[in-house]
């Protein structure tokens, strides 16, 4: 799961075929294993309400990656096929009969159906380009069947959306998913096949294809590969996924609203998918963990949580282009020069200090927020398990002398961080 | 007299007003290796694109064995056995070597759009990259992102990605462009060693290459072709001396 | 009759204020690739400013003052943001510019809070400067359009008459070839990037007092200024003209004029089916076309894109 | 290290949300609303005026049954019903029992659903739903059920208040109906429709229509079609910046009769409406702040004022939810049963200090309460809003309003 796409490193298949399964298998097992053994450490269900959120999130930010980083378009209304598909389930939950003759657990085949059907559709005219026009057609489409959401009401419920009952279908083994546990498993098995069947596509000729299309297309053609037709079915299959996304977020939340289609979902999903990495298969994934926590538990804390988000996605962008993701894969460079130990005394020496600078900053907005918008009197405010008065001077001046010391620290030793890095990155020398 | 791998009748081009390829009539044989020169913004570029539907003719008709391509995209020309190289490298610059040629043999090997076969999975595939690459001697650099290749090796890179789909007409254009004298002597070695048996149409500027390779050579002046024939016919054919070549075969020589 | 006179002075107004946001849009995505998504962010500071400093100097000094630091701001970006970020391609950018878009909108909650701001006409234009059979036209908005066509001339003057407005056009469409003739195309890029969001201000300072001055202002406006240059061309300061117009008025007219689709679909030969309850298309019988008035322009560009992919008055593709 | 990303992130995620639980001596109620996005003003707004009527009406008096002080949990909801889904379990989870909700319909439908199902899965831990502003007439007709109950009068009801108003009025011959395309505007323009045929035939309904919701960038042409029709006032169920952007188009491009409004007050709007809006806007609501109804509720309006001087009381039925919830737990002698407070909650009977008597109807638990019609104006203001000059006035009531409206509620008892 971990090696990069755009490189891929398989050996011929006779020489490795033996060792590689295994190497391959082994992150699957063991996400699996994870994820089956976690809710005996988390038992809350609002700890599993939020990982259901994390999986659901995840798939649709794998599928969005299918056309992003494998596939080189850029889609501003994805949310649509997502959204669509979920409709389709909440409708088949409510068509008694048939969902109780289905057993629960096969509904997201169907949601990824209907995704896969409306992405049929408006790909067969969307794919004809990449860039710019591809982009635009999808905001366009993006925003028209948003639009319908409110208008349509037969099939999108108007603004209070779509409601059913999961415990309708059919029992599967004796479990009718009343409990939130129930669907926690449901739900981490279906992102599991999901994620191994998106990972298996990128390795199959129209999946490879996609990648030569999205790096040339015009070379792509002269190879024998309409660019247009591969585009299609990358687009196709990345409906799918997100269809099944929409699918599994129908089983968890019993509804599905205005909000499951319209551009905000779109937008973020692309950040999502961009702040986690979209060069590597398991980018999205790890910006699918952090956002969600970001946007559930960091908004818990602060009612600024989007400012941080905010200057999160921008920082991002500038200074790691290539993601989370990328960040991580910076590192295997100096892991397989057995390097690594080398950075570990400057990464102390500098970030620390940084970070401590970002949280007297983050302190020092959080004071200006309180000082604006407080009650009159209420002068008390809690910050990092520390009670204190927002309007005294000597709390100023110590969340301003923390920023101040943190980041001045950082400027200090980022020099000698640059030179480490270099040094672990050059083959030889003394290691 | 067999069908010609390639021929042109009345081909044509304008852009806008201006006239590029004014009426070309060309046919080249089976396993002939045909080289176009002539000098810069003569039309050589557009006619390649021309062939190969990157560019619609405004008239004329262009035959691959005999069947007209008129109205085919390129991808369909593509695997009706024509496969060209660029004049700017073009090659996938983000994959490996050794996926950059797998590549170019999905098409000629059936996989088509398909998407219930692994690629990894196939022995076919793998040891019929590993050849070509070991052809155009870059099974070194098999691992490596085709992008941080030399340019020599780029260019090889390039012909191997052309040459590996299997088809029986292959267009080069400039293979040698920019290259040093030992990296020109070695993409030709190459271009010999992959062509064989193959049908070869070239665009060239080296001479050197050109009288080296060519069974036949054709001139294109301002969208016209003025002389074909086999390379000592062209070289003393006074018209071809008058437009372009006396200078730079002087030189040569 | 007289109110089609009253509508297209509307539809005027609307697609003047589109066209100051779409001539600096075309302009900074045909030079730089770039789909600046906050565009529409730098409107919303232009008024919150105007609105901040008309409190102390006045609407006038903010009129003259706002876009001013919006421009600067603008070209803050691109020189410390934007540029560092672009060796990335185009997508990273992208992101940046969507990032950006939020950030804007949370600072702007943060200064001036969540509530709509008491930004207003000022006195002096404050009455109405004729009727058209009952129907006012307020004196500001005839000074909007005379506002935007002064914009529109000034910009066609700079990019037609002055050697600055030749190199922006060559860059336009041959942005390398201009660099390799020896112009500081980073310098065009800042100075357009900080003059096409200063235009932005412009438009958001006035407005701001008709439209309101709220945190949801850019995002109201939405993507609707990318649909007016997609539609328009890329590139062409005429095509954004003609876009924003066709929209100001498509829009103005499909929600002031009650056409049913029931009338359309009986006109081509459809009959009202009986019983519309039961009926799965009973939302689309029963649709009016100011319900759809704001999706008109999506539509119309998602089939320009189709059938035109270089727009109504485009000469390249991206 | 996917692993690890992920264990870290859980375990960050049990620290933030097992750390507030730790306290069991609070009756925690969650309120789930907007506190960021362009509905947060409300949300932010609301929040502080349940947090004052919490601390001033039950912990400062010393608490409830054995000194249990009455906790506010704020979840930030960003409008999105899968949001708040999510909110509501975390708010189970830290043992808030009772939920209170009132921006947006969508998210009120959403929660009603999910508690009822969740009380269903999970009767152990069984949660009331309080809700005090979402007024779709649907979540006390159809969709009612047990653990809901309204604080605010329905829409249905407001529009009967408000067309017993026009009717009384006798300059009004012509009326020009406009709302946001969803279920609530076309519930505002259903019952304006039929109401206003039932009590005056004579008023022609020149135009009715719905507009895009949260997306007209100007109203004008909306304006111009009012204008045109010759209609004597508009009936609007707009809210936020449609309400603000319609009204201030409609009276800008030359319209001068009343403007019978749901929400054109507060969160910045009475501000932004100023002069222009004086004599024009109306709105109806419960509650009334001017002229002061009680000397409690005027102590009530200047305590709040001296602890939150920029804020004001635009929405008095949160003061009415958190002392019915308080008089429902003291009968029931207990906070964690639900069912008995709910119980206790039916067919209550409450003085409300803004001037009304509060009955919640127990066929579909909507209270019933007094309704009124105030006036925008700077004149006999003594709260104003957003800390302009001017506020709302009151300036008809009726009396414990729709008492006998039919309900469809069918409802299901534990």
């Amino acid at each position: 799961m971990n090696d990069q796409i755009t490189t891929d490193p398989s050996k011929p298949a006779q020489r490795m075929r033996a060792g590689s399964l295994t190497l391959t298998l082994a992150p699957w097992i063991i996400s699996a294993v994870f994820l089956a053994i976690l809710p005996q450490i988390f038992t809350n269900n609002s700890t599993l309400t939020i990982m259901n959120q994390m999986s659901i999130t995840i798939v649709f930010a794998l599928a969005y990656n299918m056309l992003l980083g494998q596939g080189g378009m850029l889609s501003f209304g994805h949310a649509v096929y997502a959204g669509v598909g979920g409709f389709a389930a909440m409708h088949i939950m409510n068509m008694s009969d048939f969902f109780a003759s289905i057993p629960l657990v096969v509904l997201p085949v169907f949601a990824g159906l209907f995704g896969m059907g409306l992405a049929m559709i408006v790909g067969s005219f969307s794919t004809r380009g990449a860039g710019t026009v591809f982009a635009m057609i999808s905001l366009g489409v993006g925003e028209l069947i948003a639009a319908c959401s409110v208008i349509i009401v037969a099939f999108f419920g108007g603004e209070g959306g779509v409601s059913g009952d999961r415990t309708y279908a059919q029992p599967f083994f004796g479990v009718e998913f009343l409990q939130q546990i129930e669907v926690y498993y449901l739900t981490a098995a279906w992102v599991i096949i999901s994620a191994a069947l998106m990972y298996l596509w990128s390795r199959t000729p129209v999946g490879r294809m996609a990648n030569a299309v999205r790096d040339n297309p015009e070379r792509a053609e002269f190879l024998g590969y309409s660019a247009r037709w591969v585009r299609f079915y990358s687009f196709v299959a990345s409906g799918f996924f997100a269809g099944v996304s929409g699918g599994l977020f129908a089983i968890n939340y019993e509804i599905l609203t205005e909000e499951n289609l319209n551009t905000a979902s779109s937008g973020v999903i692309l950040l999502v998918t961009f702040l986690g990495g979209v060069g590597y298969f398991f980018g999205p994934i790890i910006g699918a963990i952090v956002f969600t926590l970001l946007q559930t538990v960091l908004s818990l804390s602060t009612e600024l949580w989007a400012i941080y988000a905010g200057s999160l996605f921008l920082a991002t962008v500038m200074f790691f282009p290539g993601g989370f993701a990328g960040l991580i894969m910076m590192h295997v460079a100096p892991f397989k020069l057995g390097k690594l130990r080398l950075l570990i005394m400057p990464y102390i020496k500098t970030l620390i200090p940084a970070a401590i600078g970002i949280l007297g900053l983050a302190a020092l907005v959080e004071m200006t927020f309180h000082v604006r918008h407080a009650a009159a009197g209420d002068n008390e405010m809690t910050l990092f398990w520390t009670t204190f008065d927002s309007h005294s001077l000597i709390a100023w001046a110590i969340a301003g002398a923390v920023t101040l010391i943190g980041l001045g620290i950082a400027r200090v030793t980022a020099p000698s961080l640059k030179e480490a890095w270099d040094e672990a990155n050059t083959a030889g020398g003394a290691s | 007299m067999s069908t010609p791998a390639l021929e042109l009748s009345g081909l044509k081009k304008s852009f806008g007003k201006a006239e590029i390829i004014r009426g070309i009539d060309l046919s080249i044989g089976k396993a002939e290796r045909h080289a176009i020169i002539g000098p810069n913004g003569a039309g050589k570029s557009t006619l390649f694109n021309l062939i190969t539907a990157r560019f619609a003719p405004t008239a004329g008709t262009v035959k691959l064995h005999g069947e007209n391509l008129a109205g085919l995209e390129p991808y369909q020309i593509n695997r009706k056995g024509l496969s060209r190289s660029f004049q700017i490298t073009n090659i996938f610059p983000k994959m490996s070597v050794f996926e950059n040629v797998r590549c170019a043999l999905l098409w000629s090997q059936g996989y088509k759009y398909s998407f219930w076969n692994l690629v990894s999975r196939s022995r076919l595939l793998t040891e019929g990259a590993d050849a070509i690459l070991e052809q155009i001697n870059l099974l070194e650099r098999r691992d490596l992102p085709a992008g941080t290749l030399s340019y020599a090796e780029q260019r090889a890179l390039e012909i191997g990605i052309t040459i590996a789909g299997g088809a029986d007409v292959i267009m080069l254009d400039e293979p040698t462009a920019g290259m040093s004298n030992t990296e020109t002597d070695y993409i030709t070695d190459l271009i010999l060693k992959v062509t064989a048996g193959k049908t070869l149409i070239m665009v060239e500027h080296d001479m050197g290459v050109v009288f080296g390779l060519a069974d036949r050579i054709s001139v294109l002046v301002y969208g016209e072709i003025i002389a074909t024939g086999a390379p000592a016919d062209v070289r003393a054919d006074p018209k071809v001396q008058e437009a372009y070549l006396g200078a730079a075969l002087e030189a040569e020589h | 009759m007289d109110l089609i006179l009253v509508n297209l002075i509307d539809g005027l107004v609307t697609g003047l204020l589109l066209f100051m946001l779409s001539a600096g849009l075309t302009l900074i995505f045909s030079m730089m690739g770039v789909l600046n998504f906050a565009h529409a962010s730098f409107y919303m500071l232009g008024a919150y400013f105007a609105y901040q400093i008309s409190i102390a100097l006045g609407f006038w000094m903010g009129l003259l003052i706002a876009p001013l630091i919006v421009g600067v701001l603008g070209a803050g970006v691109e020189r410390y943001g934007l540029r560092r970020v672009h060796q990335y391609g185009h997508v990273p950018e992208l992101i940046f510019t969507f990032g950006l878009a939020l950030l804007i909108e949370e600072m702007v909650q943060f200064v001036w809070g969540k509530n709509q701001m008491p930004y207003s006409v000022p006195e002096i234009l404050n009455f109405s400067a004729f009727a058209i059979s009952g129907n006012s036209i307020p004196a500001y908005k005839i000074f909007m359009i005379f506002i935007s066509i002064s914009i529109f001339i000034g910009l066609l003057y700079v990019l037609t008459k002055t050697r600055v407005g030749m190199i922006i056009q060559a860059a336009l469409s041959y942005p390398r070839t201009v660099e390799a003739l020896g112009h500081n195309v980073p310098l065009i890029f800042m100075g357009v990037f900080g003059v096409g969001t200063a235009l932005a201000g412009v438009a958001g300072v006035i407005a701001g007092p008709v439209l309101g001055t709220f945190p949801g202002m850019a995002f109201v406006l939405g993507s609707i200024v990318f649909v007016t240059i997609v539609i328009g061309g890329l590139g062409s300061l005429w095509g954004a003209l003609f876009a924003s117009l066709l929209i100001g008025w498509i829009t103005t007219f499909a929600k002031a004029y009650n056409v049913k689709m029931e009338s359309i679909l009986n006109a081509i030969g459809f009959t009202t089916p009986e019983n519309m309850d039961e009926s799965m298309l009973r939302d689309l019988w029963s649709l009016t076309s100011p319900q759809i008035a704001d999706i008109l322009p999506y539509i119309l560009m998602v089939l320009i894109l189709i059938f035109r992919p270089a727009g109504l008055f485009g000469k390249r593709t991206q | 290290m996917k692993k690890f990303t992920k264990l870290g992130a859980v375990s960050a995620l049990s620290l933030i949300i097992g750390a507030s639980s730790a306290f069991a001596e609070t009756i925690k109620v969650a309120f789930i609303d907007p506190l960021s996005g362009p509905f947060a003003s409300t949300g932010a707004n609301g929040l502080k005026q349940f947090e004052f009527a919490a601390d001033y009406m039950v912990n400062d008096k010393g608490g409830l049954l054995d000194g249990a002080e009455i906790e506010i949990i704020a979840f930030d909801n960003k409008t999105s019903p899968k949001e708040s889904l999510i909110q509501l379990q975390v708010a189970i989870d830290q043992g808030a029992r009772y939920v209170t909700q009132g921006n947006g319909s969508a998210v009120a439908l959403a929660l009603t659903e999910a508690i009822d199902k969740h009380n269903r899965r999970n009767p152990d831990s069984r949660v009331l739903f309080l809700n005090y502003a979402a007024v779709d007439p649907a979540l006390t007709n159809e969709q009612c059920n047990f653990w809901h109950f309204r604080f605010d009068a329905n829409s249905d009801m407001k529009m009967d208040a408000l067309t017993d108003v026009i009717a009384a009025n006798e300059d009004v011959k012509k009326v020009y109906i406009i709302g946001q395309d969803y279920s609530f505007g076309k519930a505002v323009s259903d019952a304006a429709n039929s109401m206003l045929k039932a009590k005056r035939p004579d008023i022609e309904v020149v135009g009715d229509e719905l507009h895009p919701i949260g997306k007209v960038k100007d109203f004008t042409p909306y304006s111009r079609k009012i204008i045109a029709s010759g209609a004597d006032a508009v009936i609007s169920g707009n809210w936020g910046a449609d309400m603000l952007g319609l009204g201030k188009s409609v009276i800008e491009n030359g319209f001068t009769g009343p403007i019978y409004t749901y929400y054109a007050a507060g969160s910045g709007m009475t501000a932004a409406f100023g002069e222009t809006g004086k004599g024009i806007i109306r709105l109806v609501s419960e509650g009334v702040v001017n002229p002061s109804p009680s000397p409690e509720a005027t102590a009530y309006y200047d305590a709040f004022l001296a602890k939150y001087p920029d804020a004001n009381i635009d929405q008095t039925r949160i003061s009415n939810t958190i002392g019915m919830l308080a008089a429902a737990i003291t009968e029931a002698g207990t906070a964690d049963d639900v069912v008995a407070v709910a119980g206790a909650l039916e067919n209550m009977e409450y003085d409300s200090i803004w001037g009304s008597k509060l009955v919640m109807r127990p066929d579909d638990h909507q209270l019933i309460q007094n309704i009124n019609v105030s006036a925008h104006t700077n004149e006999g203001v003594k709260y104003t809003f957003d800390s302009s000059d001017y506020g709302v006035v009151k300036e008809s009531t009726v009396e414990m309003a729709s008492a006998d409206i039919a309900t469809s509620c069918k409802m299901k008892r534990p």
